[in-house]
């Protein structure tokens, strides 16, 4: 047997995490040190074996079960989806050596069997993100989506107040009527034209009534899942009452696997329809994002509250892309922007979900007029939040700057300077209710402060997330040459565009 | 990579290795701490050395790290980066002894020190800058390292006066951001260039690239304290001495003043900029700023308050002169940077001891003080004269420079300026050298020292005799081959193509 | 009493005929849009007339039925996924009411004597129904699911009648079954590459075999899984009970 | 008016007369009731679709593709529906409400 089919680390990207969760559902605690420490070594091993051969033998397709389509499904292995599994294997990593702390801590007294479930739970999300990433198939990834709402949804609960109930009951409520949306466009797309495949039907789709409505159905309950502006009202709840772990999946991981679907099916899928009014309408809804996100952000009175307003503030961002990218000359610059963005904003939230987990312990509380001072018993947990804002405000030289620079020049130099402004002022916003927060942490506390020793399983994963969304900025060049391995995008080139 | 291209990033690695290693260390391992900091600083020191060795000798040490696809790190010093490089490194081995003193026993050191490396370090990075994009990256850096500092003690005033040097130092970064994004898409390239790149661009770029102007220096400006942008810097003498040093002398408003210089004389070009027409409005600001300030200056009777405002308008003599577009002006400007530093930290440094030794912390508690504490009173004098531009001091060289050169631009209306600014800073130095001096201890101080000298540790002592005695020096010795005046005669003659 | 006070006794309200409006028009749109439809050519329906036309395609299948070939063979790892759906309802139902002490309590009906006979014929006749529809599935209408729902209607009838009465989550044997349909699917899907195949792609000859063990597994699966579900739900002590007077009113707050 | 169009039309009618439910009932049992009548709406266009008369295999047979993806779909909405009633359950008996907090009855503002 010759080199193995690089189809088998996809393979197994989906297959070990799925089989992890049943295991862990079944015997429990019996197989937890492979869930925390080995497991997620194996899948960095995994996603590192991928993008090795993506780079080496290009990208690649995949016939799941030997069927061609329109007969069976296959996956579509690329630079951007091989970006979209390490992130979801970086940040999984990291909650996997966190939650067990975590959980310890916070649920002392509730059931505890209740926390088993986390680990189920997580790594079927991880089976289900994997799958996502990985699918070309749009009634295979209504499956995935389905399969990520329900996973979150379980894990929400875990919290077990009465105010993260409502919070899961809306996100599932909500999240079930996107897929309906979603899946009522793929039966139109069906109809019209007879297959389930996205790269079969990039080429085919025409610009008629049916697949315009076809598209707005499966992009409209793609953006709700993404908490687009106005539809992100069942984020903050979710994200905020989440058991911290939880949350920095959620807020990491999950919405931007629907913000991935869209860019998918904008781009590669529905170029005939996706008309520029209607990108930039997409990116006047960012920007409404941006600055409402920021300014509830600026009003929360709960740590996690804050950082679940900022993702819906951060989203925003994201959907400046479809304004920027329908300029051709700045297209990869944009492109290549708001992906760093994303691949930044995952690791800086997981970074301060984190963190804010562990602030939350020791506190006991999150609400942040009782925070005062903590920078002094939690230094390290408040240094992966400070880094993790760096990124989040766009300041130099961490993943978010990189991201939004890029941004800001694509906005610029095709002449739309009023994104370029959005940009700026989002900036200057998150500044704002970043500040409020590390204000109170250093303030000096009435109170002598008490030596709490660093609790480095709890502390240190998510400063090493804090400090990968800076040094994400390094690898920028980098993540160009995966992100045009097989891209259908327009990405491509070094990103020097003619003046 | 050979020895050349790696120099800029031992430079940078000098001051930011120690940062990040203290911030690992714990709060006890003060022996470390301190044996890192000094080790940095004088690596640093030594690099220093050999650069001007090897940049008085022709050589440019040039590097380049990739960084976004497009838009590289570039780091080239040759002479200007090294006037700043050398003044800062020097500054950072005094303040670091000073801080070292003056912290003893204070919460928050470890916090303290890696902060303060990290300042340096954007600092270096912001001298060595080779284009536009990567002078913006380091001087966020500088920003964001610096916020920690101003809030060091945690008390609300603090808080306030962090949240206000936010406000304004975000307020304008946007400015830059935005600046250097239109000019990246008119020119395509940001780099700088002796006598700037932009006087190639056709006539109908002109009201364009004179908005760019406006937002690089108004960006800038904020940081160099240009009125009405200023306002964060009284403010933010609630931070601790070493800090305001770091502020006033070492980083900050040297870098803002320095990107300013770049603005003028590397990107667009004095003489281009000249055909603009945007210098003279720049030399207008800047007058303004030096009046205003020192007006303001006269009317506090809170030492470090008065030092603050007397910053904000003896930095403006920098930008004013490049303003004025003549090389006798550039020159003057440019030595300026140096002057102004040496002589500011000591005033600062000189300042912090008083309140340190003598809680004297206003100008109208600081009769006979120098009967106390005549060695530190001694260097405050000597800073003092210097401000006033009193021969041989170093602020005199800049002064004579600066209006030699307004001469030969034929502007001699800012000879009065200088003439009016030199009045004031006598009249809000030398009455508290007069106190000091000859008014009998009063009150607290009598109190608190009845007898005899209280001079302070060598710790707090050494540092602002040092700068002092560098102050004198580079006045006295300014016809030297190294004297800082030698260095800006070498830079303008490069601008100018002398 | 204001119009305005008669609008809310109406529950009339003007979100309510703003929400009207917007449905009615998207039912308008889409009515529209697929009443068009007939008329339009398939451009990407090519390889899927084969599978009509040609009748080896479904003999490579290893079922006869058509829809038993998609789920099972063409689209299997929708099925997979579709499994772990069902795993993901156990898990976060389990989530919901872990929390909640569960008094056991009996439904009281254990000695009605015509649910006794009841069970004695349907219990017995939904197991011989399930197997079939299992074994029929593979050539005309039925499979895993059908069976698998027969079969807990079954173990409904037990749980409400007191003879089923277990703590399912804790019992590991309920867990594993619960899992099982997946974990034999996973297990088929890379056993298959062991022999060079695609992932879920069945060696020639070994279709019809494979399919059985893993319609087999997934019946159990789905039955257990129905089963818990209904038990967490609204068995006896369920959440349903323990929130008694949860109807379809609205608040009264 | 052929019997594809019949069903097809009837399933959008359904699936808006669903969603329009969702949207305007705060009750969350009827919540659930409606995502479940948008779901057969949506599973009946699809079986539309498979129609012979319509079906991508012209001229033979049934689609089995689209039939498939029914019984896929019927099985991931049983399960979403337990789990929702579930949630709702434990949510009624934490805190007495059939509604979410955001739209109890009075609050003029419905569920977007």
């Amino acid at each position: 047997m010759n080199t193995p089919h690089p189809g088998l680390w996809a393979v197994l990207l989906v297959a070990l995490p799925l089989a992890l969760a049943l295991a862990a559902y079944v015997a429990g605690r019996r197989i937890r040190p492979i869930l925390v420490w080995i497991a997620p070594l194996a899948m960095a091993a995994l996603v590192t074996g991928l993008i090795h051969s993506l780079i080496h033998q290009g990208p690649f397709r995949y016939e799941v079960g030997g069927w061609a389509p329109p007969l069976g499904i296959t996956w579509k292995v690329d630079g951007l989806a091989a970006a979209m599994l390490a992130i979801t294997a970086s940040v999984m990593g990291a909650v996997c050596v966190y939650a067990p702390g975590y959980f310890a801590g916070s649920f002392k007294t509730a059931g505890a069997g209740k926390t088993e479930l986390f680990w189920p739970l997580a790594y079927l999300l991880w089976a289900s993100l994997n799958a996502f990433f990985l699918s070309a198939d749009v009634f295979n990834l209504y499956v995935t989506l389905e399969l990520m709402t329900l996973g979150s949804v379980g894990m929400i609960v875990l919290a077990g107040t009465a105010e993260s109930l409502a919070a899961a009951l809306r996100y599932l409520m909500l999240g079930l009527m996107a897929s309906l949306l979603y899946l009522m466009g793929v039966a139109l797309i069906y109809a019209s034209y007879g297959s389930l495949d996205m790269v079969a039907l990039g080429g085919q789709l025409r610009g008629d009534p049916l697949t315009w409505a076809a598209a707005s159905l499966m992009i409209v309950g793609l953006l709700i899942k993404t908490a687009l502006f106005p539809m992100h009202f069942w984020l903050p709840p979710a994200h905020a009452g989440a058991p911290a772990p939880v949350s920095a999946l959620l807020s990491a991981l999950v919405v931007k696997a629907s913000f991935y679907l869209t860019l998918r099916l904008w781009f590669d899928v529905f170029p005939a329809v996706a008309r520029p009014s209607a990108a930039q309408f997409l990116g006047v809804l960012g920007a409404c994002a941006i600055l409402w996100g920021a300014i509830q952000a600026f009003r929360a009175d709960r740590l996690k509250t804050l950082i679940a307003y900022s993702t819906v503030a951060q989203l925003g961002y994201l959907f400046l892309l479809f304004p920027l990218a329908a300029a051709p000359a700045v297209a990869k610059k944009a492109w290549l922007g708001a992906i760093l963005l994303a691949l930044s904003h995952a690791l800086a939230k997981a970074a301060m979900f984190l963190a804010a987990g562990r602030i939350q312990q020791l506190a006991g509380d999150d609400r942040l007029d009782r925070l005062t001072g903590i920078g002094q018993r939690a230094p390290l947990a408040l240094s992966a939040m400070a880094l993790a804002g760096v990124s989040l405000m766009g300041l130099p030289p961490s993943g978010g700057f990189a991201g939004k620079w890029m941004l800001l020049v694509a906005g610029v130099q095709s002449g739309q300077w009023w994104w370029a402004l959005v940009l700026v002022a989002g900036g200057l916003l998150t500044a704002g209710y970043l500040f409020r927060f590390w204000a109170i942490a250093i303030a000096a506390s009435d109170h002598p402060s008490q030596r709490v020793p660093v609790n480095w399983r709890m502390e240190l994963p998510p400063f090493a997330l804090g400090v990968a969304a800076v040094l994400i900025a390094f690898l920028a060049t980098h993540a160009v040459e995966l992100l045009e391995i097989g891209a259908a995008f327009p990405i491509g080139g070094t990103g020097e565009v003619a003046p | 990579m050979n020895f050349d291209s790696s120099v800029p990033v031992l430079l940078i690695a000098s001051s930011l290795l120690p940062g990040l290693i203290i911030f690992t260390l714990r709060e006890e391992q003060r022996g470390l701490r301190t044996t890192l900091n000094l080790m940095g600083a004088s690596v640093k020191l030594l690099l220093v050395a050999v650069m001007l060795w090897g940049v008085h000798h022709g050589h440019a040490y040039e590097t380049v790290i990739p960084f976004l696809p497009g838009f590289d790190l570039t780091f080239r010093a040759d002479s200007l980066p090294m006037l700043f490089v050398t003044l800062s490194a020097v500054l950072w081995l005094l303040t670091t002894i000073y801080a070292i003193g003056y912290l003893e026993g204070s919460a928050n050191r470890r916090r303290f020190f890696g902060f303060f490396s990290l300042c340096v370090s954007s600092t270096v990075g912001i001298a060595m800058a080779g284009d536009l994009f990567t002078l913006l990256v380091f001087y966020e850096m500088l920003t964001l390292t610096t916020y920690p500092l101003v809030v060091h003690r945690g008390t609300k005033q603090a808080l306030r006066a962090g949240r206000t040097y936010l406000v304004y130092t975000l307020g304008g970064s946007v400015l830059l951001l935005l600046g250097i994004a239109w000019l990246y898409a008119l020119t395509g390239d940001l780099c700088f260039k002796e006598a700037g790149r932009l006087g190639d661009l056709p006539g109908e770029y002109a009201p364009t690239l004179r908005l760019i102007f406006a937002m690089l220096v108004l960006g800038f400006g904020v940081k160099a304290a240009l009125v009405p942008l200023h306002g964060w810097l009284p403010q933010a003498m609630v931070a601790p001495a070493p800090v305001s040093a770091l502020l006033h002398a070492v980083a900050v408003v040297k870098a803002g003043a320095f990107g300013i210089v770049r603005v003028v004389s590397d990107v667009f070009g004095i003489e281009f900029a000249n055909r603009l027409g945007v210098l003279t409005p720049l030399a207008v600001a800047a007058s303004v700023t030096i009046i205003y300030g020192s007006l303001r200056a006269l009317a506090q009777d809170d030492l470090k308050r008065r030092l603050a405002f007397s910053t904000v308008s003896q930095v403006s003599y920098i930008a004013l002169g490049v303003a004025l577009g003549t090389p006798l002006a550039t020159i003057g400007g440019l030595v300026h940077l140096v002057h102004q530093g040496l002589m500011k930290i000591t005033l600062f440094f000189c300042a912090g001891n008083l309140a340190e030794r003598l809680h004297v912390h206003r100008i109208s508690e600081m009769d006979g003080v120098g009967r106390k504490m005549p060695w530190t009173m001694g260097a405050f004098t000597l800073g003092a004269f210097g401000m006033i531009g009193v021969p041989p001091m170093a602020g005199f060289v800049s002064k004579w420079y600066l209006a030699t050169g307004a001469l030969q631009a034929g502007q001699p209306w800012v000879i009065g300026v200088l003439a009016a600014s030199g009045l004031l800073n006598a009249a809000y130095f030398l009455p508290s050298v007069y106190r000091a001096w000859f008014r009998p201890p009063s009150g607290e101080v009598a109190e608190r020292a009845p007898a005899g000298g209280v001079e302070i540790t060598w710790w707090l002592l050494l540092p602002p005799l040092t700068t002092a005695a560098l102050a004198l020096g580079a006045g006295l010795l300014a016809a030297s081959d190294f004297s800082p005046l030698a260095w800006a005669k070498v830079i303008t003659g490069r601008e100018f193509g002398l | 009493m204001t119009s305005l006070d008669s609008w809310k006794t109406l529950r009339i309200r003007p979100a309510k005929i703003a929400i009207g409006c917007l449905t009615l028009g998207l039912a308008a749109l889409l009515a529209c849009v697929v009443y068009e439809i007939p008329e339009r050519p398939l451009p990407l329906a090519t390889a899927l007339q084969d599978i009509a036309t040609e009748e080896r395609l479904i003999e490579k299948s290893g079922v006869g039925n058509p829809v038993t070939a998609v789920l099972l063979n063409f689209r299997a790892y929708d099925t997979l996924l579709e499994l772990g759906v069902l795993v993901l309802a156990v898990l976060a139902v389990q989530a919901t009411s872990a929390g909640v002490v569960r008094k056991r309590v009996g439904s009281g009906w254990k000695h009605n004597r015509l649910l006794t006979a009841t069970l004695g014929i349907v219990v017995p006749v939904s197991i011989v129904v399930a197997g079939d529809l299992l074994w029929m599935g593979a050539d005309h209408p039925g499979g895993a699911f059908q069976a698998g729902a027969v079969l807990s209607g079954a173990g409904i009838m037990l749980i409400l009648t007191d003879r089923l009465n277990r703590p399912f989550f804790s019992d590991w044997r309920y867990r594993l079954a619960v899992v099982v349909g997946v974990a034999v699917f996973v297990i088929v899907g890379l056993g298959v590459m062991a022999v060079g195949e695609q992932l879920l792609q069945y060696p020639a000859g070994l279709a019809k075999t494979l399919i059985l063990a893993i319609e087999t597994a997934a019946m159990a699966s789905v039955a257990v899984v129905f089963v818990v579900l209904f038990d967490a739900v609204a068995g006896p002590g369920g959440l349903w009970n323990q929130s008694n007077s949860l109807v379809l009113r609205e608040d009264r707050q | 008016m052929t019997a594809f169009t019949l069903y097809a039309i009837g399933g959008v009618g359904l699936f808006a007369m669903g969603l329009f439910s969702f949207l305007a009932v705060a009750h969350l049992l009827r919540k659930i009731l409606a995502l479940n009548v948008m779901g057969s709406g949506v599973f009946m266009v699809l079986i539309a679709i498979a129609h012979p008369e319509r079906a991508a295999t012209q001229p033979a047979n049934v689609d089995p593709i689209p039939q498939a993806l029914v019984l896929t779909g019927i099985v991931v909405a049983v399960s979403a529906t337990a789990l929702a009633l579930a949630l709702t359950c434990q949510y009624h008996a934490e805190t007495g409400r059939t509604t979410l907090p955001e739209d109890s009855p009075g609050d003029e503002r419905s569920d977007r």
